[in-house]
């Protein structure tokens, strides 16, 4: 990849805001279905967890807080991206 | 053999899902039927809510099944429904259905589809009880 | 928990069934059902005549039913239904249903019931073909 | 229990005839659905089953023919009354 492209991606990364829906108890935890996190966002999953965690302490008391990134489970190191639909994932519970 | 998956907030025709998978070269179908308890560990239980990301839990319900027929190749039909919104006791919260040709297979792919169902599909469960809710599974 | 045992010359009726063994107290149903298949051991079939006594079938199955609820104290319902008589492709030849409070075992009891059923349970299965019949399994 | 009584159920034995009620296959091959045996008829499962495979020597070639009295699975040893409920019973194969 030429060096022009990554300063490019690095400047939109810095720019981006970054919505995030929240489901079950991530929801009762955050008071609102989906929030809005402003430039400059988290750029990786493992960031935006970092940065839940640190305004929603509560949810570090979960079992488990996965984040989804366009209905795949994602990894800490997965990029992230404006338009990527991002969701937190408390304890799924079906059946 | 396209599966029938689907998540609903209507209640679940069990017949209708077990008929989906019924063919003239399966001589075994195999169905689970998850219902709702009047009781969770010991505490009675009112009523429940299901809550569904539906477009996820219908990729991760895809990749479950898709893993069903990697496993056991044999495996004719599956159908998959989930009820979501407010069940009350008795209510069909699930049903799993699959149709294989001997019946060993039907009994281990439709415990493997539940099983995982439930570990990864985007779907919570609030009970209700007499003195409040809880999100099930949440806390360790 | 008297479980419901029957053999029948009519179509069996998978969804009643079900619903005998569905109870607010069991969370879990697993249900078998055997189909006739299209083909048995890679010969075509075109229709199934099963003929049972039926007394000491129902002995038997009884007998069946009480080991499962030896070997899983929490099972709770149980309905058995074979049906005899001749049977076209496609057509139900038995449904078992079991509830229990959690899913393990409702697919242990079930599989428990209908494998040993087919050991003991005095039904005979004459398959047939296009060039003549066969009594099932009667020959090593 | 008394010398008497032993006598009076020999004798009873050596009497009595029997109804065996064939299914499946063995009704194929004896060609009935009940068949008589007359007095002196055998006095135990293993006898009926030896004479049975005498008369009928097809019965021998089944994976199996087991006997059933009162709709139970009965040994060899298991004696034989003209009362019982008596059945041939070759391989099963429900479900």
């Amino acid at each position: 990849m030429p060096a022009g492209n990554r300063g490019l991606s690095k400047i939109y990364v810095e720019d981006m805001s970054l919505k995030v829906t929240l489901y079950g108890i991530t929801r009762d935890i955050v008071g609102t279905s989906v929030i809005e996190l402003p430039a400059p966002a988290p750029a990786t999953v493992g960031e935006l967890l970092e940065e839940m965690r640190k305004q929603y302490p509560a949810l570090g008391e979960l079992r488990s807080c996965a984040v989804a990134v366009n209905h795949e489970y994602a990894d800490n190191d997965q990029p992230l991206h404006t338009v990527d639909e991002i969701a937190l994932i408390p304890p799924v519970a079906g059946g | 053999m396209t599966p029938y998956l689907a998540i609903t907030d209507q209640p679940i025709d069990v017949a209708a899902a077990m008929a989906a998978v019924q063919t003239d070269a399966a001589g075994a179908v195999n169905a689970f039927i998850g219902t709702v308890r009047n009781q969770s560990g010991g505490r009675p239980v009112r009523r429940l809510h299901y809550e569904s990301y539906d477009s996820m839990a219908l990729t991760q319900l895809g990749h479950v099944v898709t893993q069903a027929y990697e496993k056991w190749p044999m495996l004719q039909e599956v159908a998959v429904v989930h009820r979501k919104g407010t069940l009350e006791l008795g209510d069909v919260a699930v049903v799993v259905a699959v149709a294989t040709p001997h019946r060993a297979e039907s009994f281990a792919a439709c415990q493997y589809i539940i099983d995982t169902l439930k570990q990864v599909v985007t779907i919570w469960k609030r009970e209700e009880y007499e003195d409040g809710t809880e999100w099930v599974a949440a806390h360790p």
